[in-house]
């Protein structure tokens, strides 16, 4: 049985909440019935046959050809099965997922990965904001599973986060790791703006070091510490490389403000 | 007198038609690493120490084997730990005591879970406290980690290992010699062998124990009490099940976390034994048993031949 | 003083008593009834219109609602961004916050962070500094001490009743002020700060020693970072004595957030796209939908003066006070009085914390239509349209 | 238009009715039946089906600052919010004003009491109010933590000159009754006190919550207000202080009538290992022998909720228990307040036993007509819960399913099990009909004689109580048809219901200086107008005993 793929019309004139497409919910439906699934975000009431070409049958294996930053919610609660989106997609890739994984070879909206709690989210372009973060009003982000972004992050990436792991292979925007809860950040490039702002517990892991780090940040000094070899082999053979070795880097010590039991290790240089 | 059958003779050594009666125990691995083989090996050998026997110690306990970087889970030099007893409680309580004294104190070590199983048991979810608060909590990769902030640096421990219950306690080789020299080379030989199987240990002094026992004695309280019919000096006097040629009896006890590798073990020591031959080593290969009754594995010495 | 109705309950008034002087279709006046079709008719027909502008009026907001329900819009206000960072901050930690009034009266000790909270808020001002605590066991008699970190003179609160000094500090640098004192109030070390450790310390443990203290600040100068910093400072303060946060509110912005929230459940950037109220602060940012073309519709409501110029391509609904410019993309027009002066106006009172009816200031009968009037028109209109369309199905 | 409701089987206490009979309603009222039963225009056959008058909610909270304050504290909860999958808890809540009336009116009610208006916030909360549709709303006005009425109280002022404040505050406010919150607590904790009993004075005044309770309590009646003073006592949810503090309130009605608010949340014991115990039978046999006092429930039923009160030193010692975790607390100038999202467990003793002592105050209150069916919405549970709890008043085999599934321990704790006694339609009528309307002097409704506004619910008579509660057959507001098989056909925009009371001239000056000295204030500011609501009839007056 060959994959399920939508292919992209054209660029479509509205937002698109593409949450029904994933496995369990297209599980049991037939082709026109997939079609008429309601997408629209206006009161026209677009339906998918409107925008997309459907082919294939695979549910646990779909396939966007095409994408544009208009795509939202794509693989919103995702618990199994892949899907793969060749181009852009728009706000909420992957939010609150359980399981399963997402491909992006293009670029990502906000709230990519928004309070995940399982599986694996690979956005090979860039991230816009609150990677990994919450929704209006909601006490916890990212909460388990794994994200990584090739490209750049926008700004507050991996607020509020609880467990898991983010790769960042480019830079992030302001003030990444903002109310951290606990888990681990790992940027490649540089950290713009104050990173860690109000950080409870959690790990930074600054590979191209930070903007500037807040007075409420203490330097701990260098350290050579297993855990670091540890993540970078084991979070390596999950994600693939990462721009971190496990050798020495200084660490700090962190929010003071509230809990300051976080840490944010930058290269030693 | 009882009466022994032989089931073969294998290159002058004739192995006795018996078996080892062995029981079902809780059992767990660990690694420990550090910077190098020598520290690694101090907290292991530490850790295992007066683990010989459940009975008096809590637990059995015993290097299983060296690792080399490749193989650890840091690329630090390390030691595979085994530890077995009645139950989960039990080995949860040796083990987390053990950690907490001999491998959270030894300079550079770092612990992890080395067997995986849905059954788990506490690591440094156990002696976590001891960084009064400063403990940070891991988790990647689909592992728990606790880090903790020492003298020296930081104690890299992870939360949990995983357990058995159906690992196995008392396989066991009776090697009979003429004299005490022979019989030591014969279960050094068998010992060094049995090394070589994954996921055994051998916890007595050497992996040898000379007071092998009984079940019992005349003592009120004695759980054990000493092998009467395997002491050479009550050939006489006793119920014997030695032959006038034997003058030196040793036991090898082996633990493993499956029948399987106790019997691959007690093999691999057989042919340890036959291979050294009757002159040098031993004349006789025997396995202790309680007539059957006790006991669920019987290793049987014929099923084990080389 | 009287309160003249300005909302759903009116009715267009006929033809011949209309003025035709107020409301314009591509730039041609036309009868108020012709407008009102015509501005229901282009929302209905388009894919998102997008509700936008100052809706210094709860009734306008209010009615603005309903049109974006009807034409299955989108309602923004101009003003939101900037307390964006105020609304996401208390909706996703909370806070303990005061009413003017009550820290007039009890606090002893007032920290004031960050850009001055009182300008152009004179009356506000005047409201809390000009007495000195006269109420609370605590507080009654004390003489108020107020403390202004971030400035490098205590400017007007030396006017205040009570003793003011400032402790200077660089505005980019406050919310981490703020966060070395919640560190020194905690015993937490915290290192080189924007100032020195002792004062930290000196103010955390003032703070602590407040009868009743009060942190005021300016609710749309800091993100929500910096907000939530505030807000937790406040909250570990009373769990040792007493203390209150006023942030202090410009604009209408806020009292619309709040008729939008009591009647979708949401502060705005709300759309009605899909019939049912959704919420997305980015999303619906009424810039971002007209400059990515989602939206092809914008209904502007526009007082002050310069506030008719509509820089956009899309098609262009103006309720303004001044008259519409020429030659741009306004497809209707229609001219509104002002509220508070030609109308009455229900607005967010900062004194009060609450609402207030201001009845009109100077009423004119022959002054134009009020915003709240106009978009009522537009929604009853469209609530026509859609029973006939519900009859003819 | 003449229309004749018939054969539906009635059941109006207020007139001693329950049995089949034909109803008709013209111009919006019920009107007697014409000489010539043929002459109705319009006739709609109920036959099969039950006829109550519009169900009547005194205690919930549905508008005003705090309540909104929740909205904006819990977009996640929200059933529109842009991307949660599936629904939440809290989802089913008539969480905007939109939904609260068309949720309510579903259920076949058609007067709601929002409970705990602060003076300032009046026009708020009637703003919010006249966003509701469909139903007719009402206020009750909080006093007792003000600054004039406790320095008024200590200077030893006439009980004329009290009154006289009450007056103007209530006809300011457009309210139709006085509520008194924690009287003085909210006061006590600006003063950084953190417990506060009824024999406790406020500080720098000197005054008591007794003597606040009491005077308000005799203010009122002397304005011949009808809804006697609505008490909201000290120490709520606090084991064995609360079901003190609520004993003390009782013994302290001394002959006047008061009403207790959300008797449930004073139930709690300090018995067991866990210090939470039931006192709810000592509760109800305290209110069964005091024949002044009403009360109403403030059941708890499990699910994500949020509390909502201007009890502001109860509220802020509950933010430890918040859940998600985080709050709003309100230092207001006379009232306080506090928002604080709640997770009633089905897995929690505590929780559960909540649950238990609603029901068994319930069910021991032996009179239906004083006791109101309330969860005090939203704290106890959203008022999308109630067709659970008729269920669960009306139907014995219900509550054993239910106390079958609590957790293990609780039902030794409790002496519900053993309670047999099942509600019957007309004790229902009762509490939910003809007692709240003649506790809050709205003689025009909650029956279905001749006069009575033309609110009618009528209900599909089911075994599943829940069912037949939950959707109404059909609605009748003013005599409009606005519920048909449980949805909403029409929405008409009701009135709020206040009382007609004239403030004195003397102290309209006293207040308009007062309001100014002490708080920078317009006294103006208080005064709510019904031309700012937007509505062609926002207000419905009620007289005065």
């Amino acid at each position: 049985m060959t994959g399920l793929v939508f292919r992209l019309k054209g660029e479509p004139e509205e937002r698109l909440d593409l949450s029904p497409l994933i496995p369990e919910r297209l599980d049991g439906l037939t082709s026109s019935e997939i079609q008429k699934l309601g997408i629209g975000t206006t009161k026209r009431d677009l339906k998918l046959g409107d925008v997309f070409d459907v082919s294939g049958a695979d549910v646990s294996d779909i396939r966007f050809e095409g994408g544009s930053a208009r795509l939202d919610k794509i693989g919103l609660g995702l618990s199994k099965g892949s899907i793969r989106v060749e181009g852009d997609v728009g706000f909420r890739c992957g939010r609150a997922m359980r399981g399963g994984a997402i491909t992006v070879t293009g670029s990502a909206g906000d709230l990519a990965g928004s309070a995940m709690e399982g599986g694996e989210l690979v956005i090979q372009g860039s991230a816009g904001a609150r990677l990994g973060g919450p929704e209006a009003g909601e006490t916890k982000g990212m909460s388990g599973g794994a994200i990584r972004v090739q490209g750049s992050a926008g700004e507050r990436a991996a607020d509020r986060m609880r467990r898991g792991t983010i790769v960042i292979d480019g830079d992030c925007g302001l003030d990444a790791a903002s109310r951290m809860i606990a888990g681990t950040l790992i940027v490649g490039g540089k950290a713009k703006g104050t990173p860690g702002r109000l950080m409870k517990r959690g790990t930074l892991i600054l590979a191209g070091g930070a903007e500037r780090l807040a007075p409420t940040f203490l330097d701990c000094g260098p350290q050579d510490l297993i855990i670091l070899r540890l993540m970078a082999r084991a979070i390596g053979e999950e994600l693939g490389a990462v721009p971190f070795d496990g050798s020495p880097m200084r660490r700090y010590g962190g929010d003071t403000a509230v809990l300051g039991m976080g840490e944010v290790f930058l290269p030693l240089r | 007198m009882p009466v022994t059958e032989t089931a073969a003779t294998i290159n002058g050594v004739s192995i006795d038609d018996s078996f080892a009666e062995a029981f079902p125990m809780s059992g767990t691995a660990i690694q420990i690493t550090a910077i190098n083989e020598k520290w690694a090996l101090e907290a292991a050998t530490k850790m295992t120490g007066f683990a010989t026997s459940v009975i008096a110690c809590g637990c059995e306990g015993g290097i299983e084997r060296v690792l080399s970087p490749a193989e650890t889970r840091d690329g630090r030099p390390g030691v595979r730990v085994l530890f077995f007893g009645f139950d989960a409680g039990g080995l949860e309580k040796q083990v987390t005591t053990r950690l907490g004294q001999c491998i959270l104190t030894c300079p550079t070590t770092a612990c992890y879970g080395d067997y995986e199983s849905d059954q788990t048991i506490d690591l440094g979810s156990a002696i976590r406290y001891f960084a009064d608060g400063f403990q940070i909590s891991k988790k990647f990769a689909g592992k728990h980690f606790w880090r903790m902030p020492v003298m020296e640096g930081e104690f890299l421990c992870e939360a949990k290992t995983g357990m058995t219950g159906d690992g196995v306690g008392g396989g066991n080789l009776l090697i009979m010699a003429r004299h005490v020299e022979g019989a030591l080379k014969a279960s050094e030989a068998a010992v060094e062998a049995m090394k070589t199987v994954p996921d055994v240990i051998m916890p007595f002094p050497g992996g040898i124990v000379r007071s092998g026992s009984k079940v019992g004695g005349k003592y009120k309280g004695m759980m054990a009490s000493t092998n009467d019919a395997y002491c050479p000096t009550l050939k006489g006097v006793t119920d014997t099940a030695l032959t006038e040629e034997i003058g030196s009896v040793l036991e090898i006890v082996i633990d493993g976390l499956t029948p399987d590798a106790v019997a691959k073990a007690m093999a691999a020591g057989i042919k340890a034994i036959t291979d050294l031959g009757p002159e040098t080593g031993a004349l006789r290969i025997g396995a202790g048993n309680y007539g059957g009754n006790l006991g669920p594995h019987h290793f049987h010495l014929k099923d084990l031949l080389p | 003083m009287t309160f003249r109705p300005a909302s759903v309950i009116c009715r267009l008034g006929t033809e011949s008593d209309d003025d035709l002087s107020t409301q314009w279709i591509d730039g041609r006046p036309v009868s108020t009834a012709e407008a009102v079709r015509a501005a229901a008719e282009h929302l209905a027909a388009s894919r998102l219109p997008v509700l936008t502008g100052d809706f210094n009026d709860i009734s306008a907001i209010r009615a603005g609602l309903r049109v974006a329900a009807l034409a299955g819009g989108v309602v923004d206000h101009e003003g939101l961004e900037a307390i964006r960072p105020a609304i996401e901050a208390i909706r996703d930690a909370g806070i303990v916050m005061g009413a003017p009034a009550e820290i007039r009266r009890r606090a002893d000790r007032v920290l004031v962070i960050g850009p001055d909270p009182f300008e152009g808020q004179d009356a506000l001002f005047e409201q809390i500094f000009a007495v000195a605590p006269d109420i609370g066991a605590r507080t009654k008699g004390k003489t108020r001490e107020i403390v202004w970190l971030g400035a490098s003179e205590p400017q007007r609160f030396a006017k205040a009743s009570g003793e003011a000094r400032s402790i200077g500090c660089p505005a980019a640098e406050l919310t981490e002020a703020v966060g070395i004192v919640r560190a020194a109030l905690a015993g937490r070390r915290f290192a080189d700060g924007p100032f020195e450790p002792g004062g930290a310390r000196a103010l955390a443990g003032w703070l602590v020693d407040a009868g009743f203290g009060a942190v005021v600040f300016k609710a749309d100068a800091f993100d929500a970072i910096g907000f939530e910093e505030i807000a937790g400072l406040v909250s570990d303060l009373n769990a040792r004595t007493r203390a209150t946060a006023l942030p202090v509110f410009a604009g209408s912005a806020f009292g619309s957030a709040q008729a939008a929230t009591w009647a979708t459940g949401f502060p705005m950037r709300v759309s009605f796209g899909r019939g049912a109220p959704d919420h997305d602060m980015e999303l619906f940012k009424a810039d971002r939908l007209i400059g990515s073309g989602e939206a092809e519709a914008v209904l502007l409501v526009a007082a002050g003066e310069g506030r008719a110029g509509v820089s956009s391509d899309a098609a262009t609904i103006l309720l303004s006070t001044e008259e519409p410019p020429a030659g741009s993309s306004v497809k209707v027009a229609f001219r509104i009085g002002r509220p508070g002066v030609d109308h009455d106006q229900v607005a967010l009172e900062p004194r009060f914390g609450s609402f207030v009816a201001h009845a009109a200031s100077a009423p004119d009968p022959d002054a134009p239509s009020s915003a709240a009037l106009i978009l009522s028109m537009i929604a009853d209109h469209l609530a026509e349209m859609a029973a006939e369309k519900g009859a003819a199905a | 238009m003449l229309t004749r409701l018939k054969g539906g089987h009635v059941v109006d206490p207020a007139n001693g009715v329950n049995g089949v009979t034909d109803l008709y309603m013209k111009d919006g009222q019920l009107v007697s039946a014409p000489t010539e039963p043929l002459s109705a225009d319009e006739a709609i056959d109920l036959s099969g089906h039950v006829v109550m008058a519009g169900a009547i909610d005194i205690h919930s909270h549905i508008a005003g600052g705090h309540v909104n304050t929740a909205r904006l504290l819990l977009p996640e909860w929200h059933r529109a919010f842009s991307s949660r999958p599936g629904e939440t808890a809290l989802s089913r809540v008539g969480w905007t004003t939109e939904e609260t009336g068309l949720r309510y009116a579903e259920m076949g009610f058609t007067t709601v009491v929002e409970p705990a208006m602060g003076p300032q916030a009046a026009l708020h909360a009637h703003l919010e109010l006249a966003d509701i549709p469909i139903i007719d709303k009402a206020t009750l006005v909080v006093l007792g933590n003000d600054d004039l009425l406790m320095s008024m109280i200590r200077d030893g002022e006439s009980e004329a000159a009290i009154a006289d404040y009450v007056a103007w505050t209530v006809a300011s406010s457009r309210a139709l009754g006085v509520k008194c919150i924690n009287a003085g607590g909210s006061a006590a904790f600006k003063d950084n006190v953190r417990a506060f009993s009824l024999d406790d004075q406020v500080p720098d005044y000197g005054v008591s919550s007794r003597q606040i309770v009491k005077t308000l309590q005799k203010a009122v009646h002397d304005l011949k207000i009808p809804h006697p003073l609505h008490v909201h006592c000290n120490n709520l949810g606090v084991p064995g202080a609360s079901s003190d503090a609520a004993e003390a309130t009782i013994a302290a009605s001394e002959g006047l009538p008061l009403h207790l608010a959300h008797i449930q949340f004073y139930g709690y014991g300090t018995e067991g290992k866990r210090g939470f115990s039931s006192e709810g039978r000592r509760l109800a046999a305290l209110i069964n022998a005091n024949p002044d006092v009403t009360v109403d429930i403030g059941q708890v039923m499990f699910g994500q909720t949020v509390t909502i009160s201007s009890d502001e030193l109860r509220q802020f010692a509950g933010r430890a228990q918040a859940s998600p975790k985080k709050s709003i607390i309100f230092d207001h100038e006379a009232n306080g307040g506090g928002v604080v999202p709640m997770d009633y467990k089905a897995t929690s003793f505590f929780n559960a036993l909540q649950w238990a002592i609603g029901l068994e105050l319930f069910l021991l209150i032996e009179d239906p007509s004083r006791v109101f069916f309330t969860t005090d919405h939203p704290n106890g549970a959203p008022f999308t819960t109630y067709p659970d709890i008729f269920a669960l008043l009306m139907d014995r085999e219900v509550r054993a399913r239910w106390i079958e599934a609590l957790p293990k321990g609780v039902a030794k704790w409790t002496s519900l099990p053993e309670i047999t006694r099942e509600y019957t339609l007309e004790e229902i009528a009762v509490m939910t009909r003809a007692s709240p309307a003649r506790l809050l002097g709205t003689s025009d409704r909650g029956h279905l004689g001749a006069g009575a506004t033309a609110d009618i619910s009528v209900y599909r008579p089911s075994d599943d109580k829940a069912e037949m509660f939950g959707k109404a057959a059909y609605v009748f507001k003013d005599g409009r048809l606005v519920v048909k098989n449980g949805s909403v056909v029409a929405r008409p925009y009701g009135r709020a219901l206040t009382l007609k009371t004239e403030a004195d001239k003397g102290m309209e000056a006293r207040l308009d200086r007062y309001f100014d000295e002490a708080y920078g204030l317009s006294a103006q500011w208080f005064k709510v107008r019904g031309e700012a609501l937007g509505r062609e009839t926002p207000f419905r007056e009620v007289s005065c005993l």
